[in-house]
């Protein structure tokens, strides 16, 4: 989709190419197409925040003060675009794209200070606090209790889904402060927690592709200084909600998808069929034609939608258009690379992650993340609010709220 | 970006949709008596017709984006003038590949709204693969014969004459403009599923001079030109979607059953939201295959050209029949009637297929298009073992 | 599927199949292929039904008492079954299975002698009088009124979606008896009328594919007598409701599928393309066998369920399935005759029967019906309760009411 | 009619529906140790392992009908021993092609549960089609030498045998039983998609006497035998849709969200409808082919036997594979966790899938499969004007 841009915007892509020839090693880029969880170990996703960093290109949606980089939203879906389709890890998001805002609009100066540096550099590794096992796309039903004790906050409870738990060194938490009869959206609010506090212990989570990716974590009497409160008490659903809008438009995903397309296309051509290889059977020619399309209109549905931002325009309910759409479409991806499999379906390795694997496995690299991914994509269309939660979103955006 | 309109193309689509909202009625039964109909010639005087053609034929030289936003406004009515088929294909072939005569005769006639042209190219054993066309033009003496049969001519019943495409030899389609009246020509005319008008063509025995060909309508020009006709098919279809999207959110919220309007339910809900999903994927794709049209005209490479048009009218195509469909459903007893103008919508995204193949047949042309170098990108430096 | 039959089933197989050679003329059966309508035209419907019932094979859902058959459910699957794929027309059910069995199951002795005979050898054509414009689905919404006066009723209101009203002479019709404030399922009642009576006028609605089948009927101070009220006034509803169980189970519709099926097949096979025909097209051939499992499911499923209810079983919301599933795979193999067709699609005629239509038609008589079928077809997931309630149906069966 | 079981398939229901409630267990990690492991025994010890294999072998000489109702029963489980390579395929393959000495030396080991045999006939390049089958089976002297790669030998880590597909010659592939042992054989083991366990196997100038053969496997045997095994595939995958619906069903209505049940979303209770509908099909479409199946073993019809059991391996394997991510789907996050049992449904369906092949291949065969013949009603007496 390079035709609809302008000669700067060529230019700009093409430093940006440049900077990944350089710096993008074939080993992260290995162990980025091995990665069968949604976002890779911080051992490949937190030594790219590294590099990025390095070159000031960590935050490109942070304001310039903070350590942004001042691009425009199309120079952003270049970069977002241009970094997934060379196979460049993910960035854990917790950070960067959620607590980070939320300190830079509703934390004190010395939570901004602290904070804020620390994010950027990659030097604390943070994990979300938000569901628990009795809420999952109802947020605000939940039940991790903090009551005050002095100047510190007495967790009890339990989260769920929490992204590596088991990794990170900082939680940011929605917990209930309110008491019994405040109204349920008022009785929530945002803390920090350093995750080595005495009462916190991990249980971890193995999704259905085997992948130890996120956790349960327990909170007993684990106690938090007030001073590491995000707002005011009972501010934290607003401080949710406004995150949520943050990244309505964020989500950028159609360089993921064609780096996704184009390894799938690798491994139809290298899987052999008679004299021939796999993308010449006429029905795997044409699943791929059909993925290909929803491909070309999601692209140009994130640049129309970046076209609309840039001109103040409001674009909508998109976010949740862009976010069914990229769901939908990966897992008919996953379901696509299952069939090339044929047999070879059958293989299964516990090992995670796979980069680090077995020096000599069952299949190649290109065959070997298929069957782990197309599992794991099943949460897709889950997480981040399920796909019938975004059609009810976009329903109520057409349609208002009729009973 | 040039993702937004020009203030040129931002006057055209109001001035289209003011049009379409006052002037376009829904098709039921025979919508234009001869070329010369009223709203053909308001057509005309806005000067659409002219919009797309070469100056130096009295156009005004606009391309297909400028042809797209007319094609918009025009599938939101829906009108169902033949705009497609004369301008945008047979004013297309003429420009691209008549010779100065044919130009001269026809194109400024065309522009005008004076006279109607229409491309015969369908055939009933090739569909809608040009590339099998049976009918034959043998060599005679400095001129042709021509023989074959011709199905599905959209307003072919109103033209004063066709383009007929013709196997000239093994690897030669040729492109005649054959006059009515000629003599070995036979039309046949019919009404059309979309309420407008159409013929078949026999053709025995039927002389020509070498004149009636196109000189420079080879098959390369046809595909652009084709290309050109696919998406402004797509653009006429997102239009019709929007009227759908909006016409059935309306419906279901007025009518009640079981106490509730029916958009209270929830199954409905999200089947609406699917609706308006397709629509803006279809009017995405559809910009973007504007853009590797236009990007075409400087590489010359016709291989993704016609890749993308094939792309956009296979996603836009089973896109427009499904919320077509869609929108009847939910518009339940009322929806199966022609006493809403629902059902309109959905014969005239059929009249699409049946005019430039279905999008069944646009995805099968995308995969046979995929080339070696395809999905293979450029610029990705990554190894990976094993491979 | 006749393996799974006892050798007395395919012993009354045969004889159906020699009947139906002998009986079934060209003429009607092209008349019924060429037939684009849900039900066939009274010439040709009606024509059928005075054959059959001449052999005594009219009703073969009645009891013997009243002129059925007495088959077995499963010879009743045969009969439905290979008279439809033998291209037979289908029989209006208005007066058959419609008010026949609630007159037997309601009626007075003399409402039974009068009507019963007269129905089963055709005397009387009938049409229902059910729907309204602002009662679909939602049919205890109506309020076409019926007030007392004397010995007669007057009714004032107006009928829609009455399938052949222009053909019937008789209507039997749900109306409002009760005043304003009675329940509304308590205040209808069931009325046999004379479509002849003064004050009934019809005005006919197209279909989506230009043909004349239903009709909007209003009622300007009709009078009936009250003899001709179908049980007790106010008992509409109930004798509503028992007619609907009463078809519980009761469509057999695997039968005309495969007889579409057959017909596409033919299609195909005579639309040449390049060298060969459409059926070569491998995209073609997939969709056909897409279909064709799809029936080949419901064929079975028809037999298991008149295996259950001749043991006395109870095959719940079958018939739900089976009505939605039919529809589905019909809309599927209007799509696949649309897809052959290629441009032929942009044909359309508006004479209507097409059997009585131009001696000299743009198209054959294989391809001449697919469009408009495929246009009225929509309908199929709407009328006889729209998917969307067969859908709601089974779910309450499966999960109960859970709100 | 005959669509009702038989008491002691009724019996054998029951019996086993009884067994898999208490001893059926979530396949987690792997499952059997050793083909001796204890819930394989206690299968032998219910005779149904020897359940389909003959009498003569010292079976019960059931069919395919008893075979289904085992399967169905099993699915349910899900119980992953491997009943379906071992005793449906190899079993069935020895019994239908195996010399004497072959059939004495291993059915009734297979029947007691003492021995594995399972089938290795996918190749990567072969994918389930056996007729690309790329092994060699060359002749030397009275013996013969087998050089090939055979993957995905379900259950093939823990057997003490496999019956190797290889290609005699252009148009004869032939079955050799070939001992764990042998020289030249080298299997490679890894668990499998299903929590069970396979291997591949590389085979390198393996010599083999011609007393390895299996004389009466032909690929006709082997096409039968497929079939039977496709059938019980599918039986598995209706016990297995059942738990699933029954489990999503329960699932939604106690989980609250919003303030009220899952199960009161007009989109959940709609999504579970369609689930129950693909359920009931793929029990109606199985049960059709297994009679299809004892149909052809009266007519011999091998084409019309192997279509209908494509037409329900294609219909139930789509079904199966919809209704478990759907399942998984509508279970939300626990349903995308190995906490719940729900995904090891699918993977056991992902796993039926790479043993016999996809839903896809199974449509495709399908419409390969359509005679000339088919389609044309046989009693039919219409006469239809212009065709």
């Amino acid at each position: 989709m390079y035709r609809s841009l302008e000669p700067e915007d060529i230019a700009f892509r093409d430093e940006v190419r440049a900077f990944l020839r350089e710096h993008l090693s074939p080993k992260l880029s290995r162990a980025t197409h091995l990665t069968t969880s949604v976002f890779p170990e911080p051992e490949i996703g937190h030594a790219w925040h590294r590099i990025l960093w390095q070159q000031g290109w960590v935050a490109p949606g942070w304001p310039v003060e903070y350590g942004g980089t001042g691009w425009s939203l199309v120079q952003r879906w270049i970069f977002a675009t241009e970094t997934a389709r060379a196979g460049a890890p993910a960035l854990s998001p917790m950070g960067l794209k959620m607590v980070g805002p939320v300190i830079m609009r509703f934390g004190s100066p010395e939570q901004k200070a602290h904070y804020l540096p620390r994010i950027l550099a990659g030097d604390d590794y943070w994990c979300q606090g938000y569901s628990e096992p009795g809420s999952g796309s109802d947020l605000a039903s939940l039940q991790t209790r903090a009551v005050r004790d002095g100047e510190h906050y007495v967790i009890n409870g339990t989260k769920t889904w929490t992204t590596h738990a088991h990794h990170a060194n900082r939680m940011f938490a929605l917990v209930r402060t309110g008491s019994e009869d405040t109204p349920r959206h008022r009785g929530i609010s945002f803390l920090l927690l350093d995750m080595q506090s005495p009462g916190i212990t991990i249980r971890p989570i193995r999704t259905i592709g085997s992948d130890h990716e996120v956790n349960q974590v327990f909170f007993d009497d684990v106690r938090v200084p007030v001073a590491q409160r995000i707002g005011e008490e009972g501010q934290g659903w607003a401080i949710a909600k406004y995150l949520l809008e943050f990244e309505r438009g964020g989500s950028l995903n159609s360089g993921g998808l064609r780096c996704h397309l184009e390894e799938l296309l690798r491994l139809a051509r290298h899987t052999p069929r008679g004299d021939g290889c796999m993308l010449d059977d006429p029905d795997i020619a044409l699943a791929f034609s059909q993925v290909e399309i929803d491909i070309d209109a999601l692209e140009m549905t994130e640049l129309r939608v970046m076209a609309s931002l840039q001109t103040g325009q409001n674009p909508g309910a998109v976010s949740s258009l862009m976010k069914l759409r990229w769901s939908e479409i990966e897992q008919a991806m996953t379901h696509l690379g299952v069939r090339l499999l044929g047999p070879d379906a059958l293989v299964w390795e516990h090992t995670r992650p796979l980069f680090a694997a077995d020096a000599r496995p069952v299949l190649d690299d290109l065959a070997r993340p298929v069957t782990p991914k197309h599992l794991n994509a099943r949460a897709f269309t889950i997480f981040g609010g399920t796909s019938e939660i975004q059609r009810d979103i976009i329903a109520r955006e057409l349609l208002g709220t009729v009973y | 970006m040039n993702l937004q309109l020009t203030s040129e193309q931002q006057m055209l689509r109001e001035s289209a949709a003011r049009w379409v909202a006052e002037r376009g009625r829904p098709a039921q039964g025979a919508v234009t008596v001869g070329p010369v109909g009223a709203r053909w010639r308001e057509m005309a005087d806005m000067g659409w017709l002219a919009m797309t053609l070469p100056e130096r034929d009295g156009g005004l030289g606009q391309g297909v984006a400028e042809a797209c936003v007319l094609a918009e406004a025009l599938g939101a009515g829906p009108v169902v003038e033949p705009y497609l088929p004369a301008v945008v294909l047979a004013g297309g072939l003429l420009a691209a590949g008549g010779s100065d005569a044919q130009r001269q005769r026809w194109l400024a006639a065309l522009a005008s709204g004076e006279t109607l042209v229409v491309p015969a190219t369908s055939e009933r054993a090739a569909g809608h693969d040009i590339g099998l066309t049976a009918t034959r033009a043998a060599r005679q003496g400095t001129g042709w014969v021509l023989d074959g049969d011709k199905t599905a001519v959209a307003a072919g019943d109103i033209a004063q004459a066709w383009i007929v495409a013709a196997r000239a030899d093994e690897s030669t389609i040729a492109f005649f403009l054959i006059e009515r009246g000629t003599a070995g020509v036979t039309p046949r005319d019919f009404p059309s599923i979309d309420g407008a008008g159409a013929c078949a063509l026999s053709l025995r025995g039927v002389r020509l001079d070498d004149s009636a060909r196109l000189p420079g309508a080879t098959r390369a020009a046809f595909g652009q030109v084709n290309d050109q006709a696919l998406l402004v098919a797509c653009a006429e279809s997102v239009g019709a979607m929007d009227t759908l999207v909006k016409a059935t959110v309306e419906y279901t919220k007025q009518r009640i059953q079981f106490g509730r309007p029916l958009a209270a339910n929830q199954v409905l809900r999200h089947r609406m939201a699917d609706m308006s999903i397709a629509t803006e994927e279809a009017r995405s794709i559809t910009l973007g295959a504007i853009l590797a049209l236009q990007d075409a005209e400087g590489s010359g490479n016709a291989l993704a050209r016609t890749r993308a048009a094939a792309a956009a009218r296979a996603k836009v195509g089973m896109a427009a029949r499904r919320v077509a469909e869609e929108a009847v459903q939910l518009h339940g007893g009322m929806g199966v009637t022609e006493e809403l103008t629902i059902g309109v919508y959905l014969r005239r995204q059929m009249a699409l297929d049946a005019m430039l193949g279905p999008a069944e047949w646009h995805l099968r042309r995308h995969a046979q298009l995929r080339g070696a170098r395809d999905g293979g990108s450029e610029d990705r430096n990554v190894s990976l073992a094993g491979t």
